[in-house]
């Protein structure tokens, strides 16, 4: 974790209310890991004080990336921002997915919305490639199935409107896949608490591993405020872990979730 | 230039600390921050048992500032000195150990076991949180309970005992004497103000506790008028926050009564503050030709 | 869609009002806006004789508010009668008048007078200015000088009384119940917030008078808990105030319990405020098909 | 006095650290008097709420100008602003000067710094052509000595360090001036409030009528919250009145100087 002033290079809409940012930031980009998030301070937002917290897209050289969804008051200030200014970002922060080995397991990814954007540098970095089961709304939800590909990944979508794939929650086809077969197999989700939480559970009913990375309304992003909580099984009962620190990513079999959304 | 400044026995290289409840206990920070720039390390409150803290929302931003409801979640005083203690101990600058207890008994306790640990700089004892004894009431709003709890401390120990003042009181003056008189070495002036958020679309509370402490910059004026009054009313010193997040903001709480500040808030949005707030203090003191950092505590030039 | 709410026999044809001390006597508001689309106009505070009030420096802004210690400049009973009543008068909406006095007698003395005027609507009774004869306590921050100002002011007069609230007491809730015990009608929630502004360089207080109220969006989220608490403590309407400048922030009002809102620092920087307001409330109204405002007061969906 | 939204038709450094601005508002220009001021809401200046009162400067058809130096959190964003940019303008307030009937009074200018913007449209309504004494620190807070001059003015010029005119205050050439002939003059200052209280004594010591324009931190800019107010002759006494309102211009005699700067 480093704190550094980050130049835009680029910030450019790629669908709808999606923009994807480049940065320069020689220091951080080689220190990333995936499902890994960076804290961004956006000094114009003057009366509103707190960072934002964003997955680490792609790392490129001395930048890396990040894929936003436009949703409120700081990324729409963002979303105004041209190449040539500045951020400061503290990153990379949390604990990301766990890369399999080479021979191990075959990763299937789950996502939603900008989760996709999470999952890029697992799949790149993964010695097996596996299969993105990508869901969202509608078609302009669906993010950077290209890249995925590219990679040599196999990418089935979901839409709920079916406008794009087959229509329905992402959760459909992952099932029909985990029922051909769960042998060596692993999944790794980002996304809506809702779909983490039916990944986790067709985890526990295929019983294959998973790991959740869970979205969390953040404060410091480095453990010291204890604000991004959440359940986590411990002992004989649970206590509450921080999302920046010992997560974003999840043991899918650790998280109680009683009391998430 | 002389930046040291003494808290009752507790010396301190310089007079910007940080808050407790937003510097974790120190070790969080250690990879962005050169922990032993600081005057002290204050770390977030203990009791005696471990405490998992409040449901989630547990904060929530609101304009220049932000709300907070974390419920004091924390290791207890075994966990605090198996696990962060040993970190703390090897720092060079001291430890504030911020404590809190549901009755006066408790407090004393924490403050007796902590007597007995090598190497603590100061107790900073937390008056604000929810009384369970006394149905309900605050030790930081009622002047007697916050008597029999600095009182009930001192006893228990020969630390520094820095008592933190709840802001949520017509008349600080008589809470600051009160810890004065009880044996407190210094005070902590302000914690954070209660509050409330609400999501008009949902119509519900925007914290799962529904109501929070307000802190950052949007409470910087309520905070330094606390300093100046609690300045005015004892002889003992005291540490300002509320709102600090530039020198110039720190060098208000100097000026109004202030021997030392703690930023807190501007942590979480900027760790570097401490050090930025270090800094312009000391450019500061060069450019009005002052050689000694308490020269501006309570140099308030009031009156025409 | 039905707008209006009642304080006491108060009739509002909508809940928004301003904040006595943003918005002089009316007139001057007159060329800029429709008076009479407001709810009510709220005039300054007026006590019985001519005040002349603070020196200046008098305001100065600070983080996401401002600052204030006029010191209740005011033209007293007659005057106000002689210059701004007959203006007021003649407007179809309600004129409630903000009143304080140095003593029990003279909040009595105030409010006989006006029960003599024709026409006035109701009586808002600012308790939160020094107490003269009392040694400079305040009258908002002691619940028994707050019983009797109320209990005299009752005696004096058949028109609706509001109480208006200090904010700088830890429990709110006692200072209600003591309002509405002693015949208020209705509480307004909450005036200014104790608070200091220095200027490090100079180190002098940037109010002339030291200290002064805070105002503005900074303090909404202390205002909407206290107003939460003073709804849960009484069965009389509270009119909501501190830092309204969208209809967002209204509806939090309400939905906390408020059942009538006052729009006050906002007016400075956009006077067309409170019908930005009244506007949003409607939209909002429609959007959750609403049909009568009095479904959001109090509608804070608490728990889990 | 009315609200606009007003579009930023030109916003451009005149010189150092002062800004000519020009707004384009046809419903306030026809309305604007000598002297009178514009209360602008800076809509990007989050955190800092409150308008900010700037004497109007020119009025040119259906626009007016303001010229404005950068001294603080408001002009410098400000200053940052671009044409079709919009700001909103509560104008004109307050009362200005008298502009002296043809055949009546000559008119003596005083001003500093920025209190030339606000003589302007004097010396262009005013009848009588007179002289106008600007004074300032240095050569660049000499401001549109051009503008008088080009309206067929005379302009004398003092500066403190001497890099234009004659050296030393305004009020020294004005005395000057005062000591030839005082007779069917009338003084007319804006500037810091130093040199209004030396204008002030000027005026009392040659026996001319004077009118200042007073600087006192406002906040409503319209009447209603009495933070503008100076003390003001009444009756055997003295009583505050508002700098918004009642001013910015005041008869020198009336003003009670103990208290002010
Ligand atoms: C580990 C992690 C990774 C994330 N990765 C991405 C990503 O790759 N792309 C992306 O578009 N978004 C991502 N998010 C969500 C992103 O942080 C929010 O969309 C963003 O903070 C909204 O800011 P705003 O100012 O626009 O919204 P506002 O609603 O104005 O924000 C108000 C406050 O709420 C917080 N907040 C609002 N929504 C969320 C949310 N969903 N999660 C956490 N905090 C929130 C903000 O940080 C801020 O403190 C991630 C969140 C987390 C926790
Ligand atoms: C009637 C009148 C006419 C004016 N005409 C001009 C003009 O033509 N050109 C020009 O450059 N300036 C003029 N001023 C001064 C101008 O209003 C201030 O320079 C400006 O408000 C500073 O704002 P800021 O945000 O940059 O400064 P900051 O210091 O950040 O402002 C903080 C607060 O102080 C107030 N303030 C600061 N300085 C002054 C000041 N000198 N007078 C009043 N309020 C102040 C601001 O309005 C704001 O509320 C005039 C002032 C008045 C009262
Ligand atoms: C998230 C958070 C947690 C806090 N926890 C504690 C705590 O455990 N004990 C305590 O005495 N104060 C606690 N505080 C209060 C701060 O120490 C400080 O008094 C307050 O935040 C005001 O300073 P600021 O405005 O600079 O943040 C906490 C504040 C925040 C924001
Ligand atoms: C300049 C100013 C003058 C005020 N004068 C009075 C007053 O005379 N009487 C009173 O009861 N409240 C007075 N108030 C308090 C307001 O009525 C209101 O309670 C407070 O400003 C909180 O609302 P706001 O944050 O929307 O401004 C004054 C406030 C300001 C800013
Ligand atoms: S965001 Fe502060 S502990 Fe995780
Ligand atoms: S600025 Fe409000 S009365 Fe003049």
């Amino acid at each position: 974790m480093i704190e550094r002033t980050v130049q835009i290079l680029a910030n450019e809409r790629v669908a709808d209310q999606y923009f994807r940012l480049v940065l320069r930031a020689p220091e951080i980009a080689p220190l990333v890991q995936p499902g890994q998030f960076a804290h961004v301070r956006i000094l114009r937002l003057k009366e509103a004080l707190l960072r934002r917290p964003f997955s680490i897209f792609q790392v490129e050289g001395d930048t890396f990336s990040i894929l936003y969804k436009q949703v409120g008051k700081g990324t729409e200030v963002l979303a105004q921002m041209a190449p040539g200014e500045t951020l400061s970002a503290i990153a990379p922060l949390g604990k990301g997915f766990a890369v399999p080995p080479p021979g191990g397991e075959t990763p299937l990814l789950v996502a939603g919305g900008y989760g996709m954007a999470a999952m890029y540098l697992l799949a790149k970095r993964s010695p097996q490639k596996g299969i993105v089961f990508v869901g969202g709304r509608r078609q302009v939800d669906i993010l950077c199935a290209d890249d995925f590909r590219e990679l040599g990944w196999e990418v089935r979508i979901a839409t709920e409107d079916g406008s794009l794939g087959s229509k329905g929650l992402v959760t459909q086809p992952l099932r029909a896949e985990l029922e051909r077969t769960t042998a060596g197999r692993r999944l790794y989700a980002c996304g809506p608490t809702p779909m983490l939480r039916a990944v986790g559970l067709l985890a526990e009913e295929f019983r294959v591993p998973a790991e959740l990375s869970m979205d969390e309304h953040m404060c410091c992003g480095v453990g010291v405020c204890l604000a991004c909580v959440i359940r986590v099984k411990s002992g004989d009962g649970w206590e509450y872990q921080r999302t920046c620190t010992e997560g974003p990513v999840f043991d899918a079999r650790q998280i109680v979730w009683e009391g998430q959304p | 230039m002389n930046l040291s400044v003494q808290l009752g026995s507790l010396q301190m290289q310089n007079p910007v600390t940080v808050a407790s409840g937003t510097f974790g206990y120190g070790v969080e920070y250690a990879q962005l921050l050169d922990l032993n720039r600081l005057g002290a390390v204050t770390v977030k409150g203990i009791r005696l048992n471990p405490v998992r803290g409040n449901p989630t929302p547990r904060t929530v931003e609101v304009t220049s500032g932000m709300l907070n409801a974390i419920g004091l979640q924390g290791p207890g005083v075994d966990g605090f000195i198996e696990k962060y203690w040993p970190f703390l101990r090897s720092l060079n600058v001291p430890t504030i150990i911020n404590i809190w207890g549901t009755s006066v008994e408790e407090y004393a306790e924490v403050a007796r076991r902590f007597d007995a640990v090598e190497g603590v700089g100061a107790l900073e004892l937390n008056v604000s949180c929810p009384n369970i004894k006394e149905g309900g009431a605050q030790f930081g709003t009622d002047v007697n309970l916050l008597r029999q709890v600095v009182s009930a401390c001192r006893q228990a120990t020969r630390l520094p005992l820095i008592t933190k003042l709840s802001p949520n009181v017509p008349n600080i003056a008589s809470f600051a004497r009160a810890a004065a008189e009880a044996g407190s070495d210094a005070l902590s002036v302000t914690n954070s103000v209660p509050a409330m958020a609400i999501d008009s679309e949902t119509r519900r509370p925007r914290l799962a506790n529904v109501t929070g402490g307000l802190t950052g910059p949007c409470i910087k004026p309520i905070a330094l008028k606390l300093v100046w009054e609690a300045a005015r009313a004892v002889r003992i010193p005291i540490v300002g926050m509320g709102g600090i997040q530039t020198a110039t903001d720190a060098i208000e709480f100097l000026v109004a009564g202030a021997t030392a500040v703690a930023v807190g808030t501007a942590n979480f949005y900027e760790p570097q503050t401490a050090f930025q707030v270090l800094a312009g203090l000391q450019e500061y003191m060069e450019r009005h030709r002052m050689t000694d950092v308490r020269e501006l505590t309570g140099s308030l030039r009031a009156g025409p």
